[in-house]
């Protein structure tokens, strides 16, 4: 069936084009992930804090919070790297190529993973939140040693989920030159009518999305 | 046509961003005609193309004649480009920071159009220039894949064909259209470190399917694209970014 | 140590505490009892702030607890350990873990803690489920987690709330001994929200019995359940067949008082039992009410109708009106005679 | 009914259940005690296959347990009723759509449920909570909701854990009552897990008790009380002192024969209690024990001291061996004869 | 500052472009998170039921859905579109336009609530679960009528999340030629370097998530 030196031809991609572009896409979901876990957790920390159920109840605290993460949440990705490119240049030093696509995915990602720990936050117990209360937590320790103790199989299920969505989102890191499996599956294979590279390159995404989800389980079972 | 085809004189014409504009003065002309245009926006891939062989639309000035050709070939399908064709873009490689191709340096930062035809159409423009030169080419489109020597270890970034000019600030240099540059920057496209010598033969225009192309519609709409009218709005709004054939 | 004045506390439409008046003693053991629903953990979590009070005050070591917040409202709370009525454990924590949570949030030494919470478990009872998530504990076993975690901090005040309503008698007993202990050696003001009569008069000095939002009595132990009030029957039920009944009881002895008197003397002492003479009864004579009526605890009804069956002497009990221990006895002044030779004066 | 054979389940290394055996007829009352942490939940959760067991075997109602699954399990557990130790209410659920969860989930007709739902929370005494959620619940209240939940389907069987303890003693007689009542009409099989042993005397007429694993003692709550087995003791602790002290007392007149029977005997009549001769001392003497060994529920002892002292009866202690009443008993014989006079034939 | 006839350049823009493209973007929003919805909680349902600590844990079954479900969250959506291109043509009849980028949006978000739901139920008190049980309830009503009941407030707000999440996406459909105001940010915004259009689009899509935001919040606070 396959014909003679198709394998060849599979490598010659796959050696030059997808391997590297394997790379790419781990590190900039790693990094990107790992800064927006720590970003929307400090969100997510003032959102339960001030929040209309928080723990210090703060209207316009809140508000403006509330504002920051749905102002960002508004921005396709590809325009929101657009937006904040100034910023990306500051920070960066460049707007193009992998390291330019992590702030962008960061910061596309901060308030996803803010709104998957609040989420996760709210569903605590009010009870055990007054235990705490009773002998004298403060709202910091309510938070880190009560709230988020009980609801870390939740967060951690919010995160594996974060995790996958970015995994395709780092498809369009593609348009700043970040390269990435996504961007492969996109240019060299869809669009150049060349469904070894598009079918190879959406299997690997496939079995990275399989590893996250099964990591994920796998914590989510054990931190139970 | 099969459901809303030309003789119930409904028409659906695909566009892109850039030639939306094209296309509207194509539909005002066709209007008063007693023809009924819709206008359907794609992004910039091969979706206008999939959606003209399926019947979806009847027209679209989306892509070259190039790419079209290979669309054909990779869907066993008609697709043809109306003659006279209507425009073509200008290709060059800018930079803000050198004025020769001899000034490039080594490791240079260039950002390439990452879409498979202009990424192609890149390529050869940096072997033309010197900087590369290319083994045979594989598939339909060069690919990195086929760089043979890089002398100048040149770095290639392969970004959205928007994103090559507003990313200008920081590669040394970029490949880009004309109409980019002079929307996003404010270098005058015209100066180019090197231009692209294909650049003629990358014509755009509107693309039927083949049965379609001696149909009174098309008729219409060449008239209208090629009266004076039309040419004197294309170049006001256009100037310096596209040319239209003589 | 623990003062309410005309506390009111309402959610929405409910009127839970409606103008409550409660004075804790330092150093005491205080009961609270009353009806399910009466408003007894609304009062616990209102002295440790977790619920604010709508009027009134509540004044807890001198401070008025509406008046603390932020840190103050903390330290406040660093010495007021409180058992649950829910445990309110964290699901995701050990035992072990559970216990340290407040000795970690007040930071202390972690081998200070490690002591501090194997020597409470062990009290507990429950060492061996140290490791265990609260999941995977009993009842019971839960429970003595939540009076750990309490006990923790070393509080002035603890304030529990049903804390031994899971437990077996035995280890009941042993907790409500652990209790009395550490009050008698560190001064703990205990608070102690219980249905069980028999831990409010094996543990506490003092009761209250809230009563549509009030405290419809309060006083010693003894005073309560010697008087036996309208608020301690609602509570317990009428009669004695109820759970733990409990209470006083009232007879009238159908005897001369010159007979009575001696007699009851003697039984009180033979029985060794708290006989409270009420003088005699209203409602039995005209001008010289003959006999007397005596009161004494519902657990000692039994001796004293033995005693009293013993001696052939008939009674009458105030709550039934019934007559006891001889069937002639129609009225009071004729029956008499016949048992006056039952009495023998060497036994009174 | 329900019949567990040589059970053992194990929950990793915790061997909860050890090889228990037990039987409970159709019909009957049937308590669990057992120190915290002994297996009575369980047990309970064995029974309705909650909880799978290891080995052994459970037969409920002639079909073993362990061999259900699906609709016939579904069919099963309808007929039981069953009231947990933590209430397991829906938190989302308000009173009504709680109680009415069961009946919901076998479709039946809506005015039906009403009707129900509202009869229920009219029973356990909380109809003006019906539309309050979980959380706006005292515990005795969200206690009741379970309770009336359970009810619901008209269960065959009720297992009932600890389904008293936040309650008063008067919502807790009440619903006892309401228990018996339902026994009585509906023939309904009751087992009632509790820590509070006046509830086990008041409503259960037999008993087991779980020590290691397995039925330490089972009986009648008589026999049990009466013959106060040492898991009784290890249960409610030595003494009396424990809360709900209960028991049996044991002690030996130091009177003859002739004379110590007809005084029980009359002494069981006046005061109306269960007394048992257990027959001569074998301690007191050699050949011919004398006296007459008795013992009573303890909550009859200070009638029944009472009584004795009225008769100037010296009694031996089995317990403490202490004797007592007379100051000048040294030894059984030399002691009664100072004693007849005091026993007067016309009070026997 | 703003110069003279600025404001009839926007209002033509407006007008013209942005106007129709809102509802385009609520309608495919609306329709498609209902049906992923539907999908989700259908597919969340037997997650649910033949997952590891599930109902009635099933490991093949499950891992057959989880299969599914990692497959089609692992196609970065613009290859999902066409991957599926011949089943959109099967149901809708065309591959382009609104009608047609709904299925392929449907078919994205569809997997995500699946694990929004499924996260969501997975918290769910496992004592509540027996005490259905001990009434004889089947593991249809235990999950509707007790794990779903008890949810709803997570289930609210993961849907809100997701709806965002998704309002983002639509940007995609733009790709089919579906319009909406994402692709109207992109088409005439971002690529054709028009800033006023670009930034009024991104004005709305943020006026959007906010109410989407605050609906979702009034609705999590009334449930709960
Ligand atoms: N959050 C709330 N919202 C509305 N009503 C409430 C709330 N909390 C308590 N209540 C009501 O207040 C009353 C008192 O409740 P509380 O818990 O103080 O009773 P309790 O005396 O502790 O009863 P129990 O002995 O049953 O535990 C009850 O009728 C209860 O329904
Ligand atoms: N899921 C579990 N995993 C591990 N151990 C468990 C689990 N459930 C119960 N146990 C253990 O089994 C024993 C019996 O528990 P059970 O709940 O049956 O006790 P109980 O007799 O009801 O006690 P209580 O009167 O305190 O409620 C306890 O020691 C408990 O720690
Ligand atoms: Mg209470
Ligand atoms: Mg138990």
């Amino acid at each position: 069936m396959i014909p003679d030196g198709y394998w060849a031809y599979w490598w010659r991609y796959f050696d030059g084009i997808i391997a590297p572009s394997i790379g790419a896409t781990l590190r900039m979901l790693s990094v990107s992930m790992l800064f927006s876990f720590i970003g929307g957790f400090i969100l997510a920390y003032f959102l339960i804090l001030y929040g209309p159920q928080g723990l210090r109840p703060d209207r316009s605290k809140y508000r403006v919070l509330d504002f920051m993460v749905s102002s960002i949440r508004s921005f396709p990705i590809i325009i929101l790297i657009v937006a904040i490119s100034p910023i990306t240049r500051m920070v960066v030093g460049t707007t193009i190529g992998e390291r330019a696509a992590i702030l962008p995915l960061t910061v596309a990602a901060t308030p996803f993973m803010a709104r998957i720990i609040e989420n996760s936050l709210r569903g605590v117990d009010r009870q055990l939140i007054e235990a705490a209360r009773s002998f004298g937590a403060s709202d910091f320790q309510i938070i880190m040693k009560v709230m988020v103790k009980e609801s870390v199989p939740m967060i951690v299920a919010g995160t594996t989920l974060a995790t996958i969505t970015y995994l395709a989102a780092t498809t369009v890191a593609g348009a700043v030159g970040a390269g990435g499996l996504g961007a492969v599956a996109l240019n060299y294979g869809y669009q150049s009518f060349n469904n070894t590279v598009l079918y190879t390159s959406v299997m690997i995404l496939f079995i990275m999305v399989l590893i996250i989800q099964r990591v994920g389980d796998w914590l989510y079972k054990k931190i139970l | 046509g099969k459901s809303s085809g030309p003789a119930g004189k409904n028409l659906k014409l695909g566009c892109l961003a850039i030639s939306e504009r094209m296309v509207q003065w194509i539909k005002e002309g066709l209007t008063p005609l007693g023809y009924n245009v819709e206008i359907v926006m794609f992004d910039a891939n091969q979706l206008p193309a999939v959606a003209l062989k399926d019947g979806n639309v009847d027209g679209i000035i989306a892509n070259h004649r190039q790419w079209m050709q290979t669309f054909n070939k990779e869907n066993n399908c008609n697709l043809e480009m109306v003659q006279p064709y209507l425009f073509r873009s200008f290709y060059a490689i800018y930079s803000l920071k050198y004025k020769k191709v001899a000034d490039i340096p080594q490791n240079a930062q260039i950002v390439i159009p990452g879409d498979p035809t202009n990424l192609s159409r890149s390529l050869i423009i940096l072997r033309e220039a010197g900087l590369i030169t290319l083994k045979d080419k594989t598939g339909h489109f060069y690919t990195v894949l086929d760089i043979k020597d890089n002398p100048k270890k040149i770095k290639l970034i392969e970004a959205e064909i928007t994103h090559t000019a507003r990313s200008i600030q920081d590669a040394d240099a970029v490949i880009a259209t004309a109409y980019h540059i002079s929307a996003k920057t404010k270098i005058d496209p015209r100066d180019v470190v090197f231009e692209d010598p294909q650049n003629k033969d990358y014509p755009l225009g509107l693309i039927v399917r083949s049965e379609d192309v001696n149909s009174a519609w098309v008729k219409e709409a060449v008239k209208i694209y090629r009266s004076e009218q039309y040419r004197a709005k294309f170049n006001e709004v256009y100037k310096g970014q596209y040319f239209l054939f003589d | 140590m623990i003062t309410a004045r005309n506390l009111t506390k309402s959610f929405g439409d409910t009127h839970v505490l409606r103008g409550l008046d409660v004075h804790i003693e330092r150093g005491g053991i205080y009961g609270l009892a009353g009806r399910s629903g009466a408003g007894k953990s609304t009062l616990l979590r209102c002295i440790n702030g977790l619920e604010r009070y709508d009027s009134g005050s509540l004044i807890v070591d001198g401070i008025d607890v509406k008046t603390l917040s932020g840190k103050a409202m903390m330290a406040f709370r660093k010495n007021i350990g409180m058992v649950f009525q829910h445990f309110s454990l964290l699901e995701r924590l050990n035992v072990y873990d559970n216990v340290a949570l407040p000795l970690r949030c007040w930071k202390y030494k972690s081998a200070f803690i490690d002591r501090k919470v194997r020597d409470l478990l062990e009290i507990v009872g429950i060492p061996e489920k140290i490791r265990q998530r609260p999941r995977e504990l009993s009842g019971g076993q839960k429970q003595r987690v939540a009076i750990a975690r309490a006990l923790t901090m070393d509080p002035h005040i603890l304030l529990c709330d049903e804390a031994t309503s899971a437990l077996d008698p035995k280890t009941s007993k042993a907790i409500i001994d652990l209790l009395k202990q550490i009050n008698g050696q560190m001064e703990i003001t205990i608070v102690f929200v219980t249905h069980q009569m028999s831990v409010i008069r094996g543990l506490c000095k003092e009761i209250a019995i809230i009563e549509n939002g009030k405290v419809a009595v309060s006083g010693t132990v003894e005073d309560v359940f010697r008087q036996q009030p309208g608020a301690l029957k609602n509570l317990i039920g009428e009669g004695d067949a109820g759970p733990g009944g409990e209470g006083m009881k009232t007879i009238t002895l159908l005897l001369p008082r010159e007979i009575a008197g001696p007699l009851i003397a003697r039984m009180a002492v033979q029985l060794g039992c708290d006989l409270t003479i009420q003088g005699g009864d209203p409602l039995l004579s005209g001008e010289d009410p003959e006999g007397l009526t005596i009161s004494f605890p519902e657990k000692d009804r039994l001796g004293v109708e033995g005693y009293l069956a013993g001696h052939n002497v008939a009674w009458k009990d105030a709550d039934t009106q019934n007559t006891r221990s001889s069937d002639r006895v129609d009225a009071y002044g004729k029956a008499y005679e016949t048992q006056v030779p039952g009495i023998r004066p060497d036994l009174l």
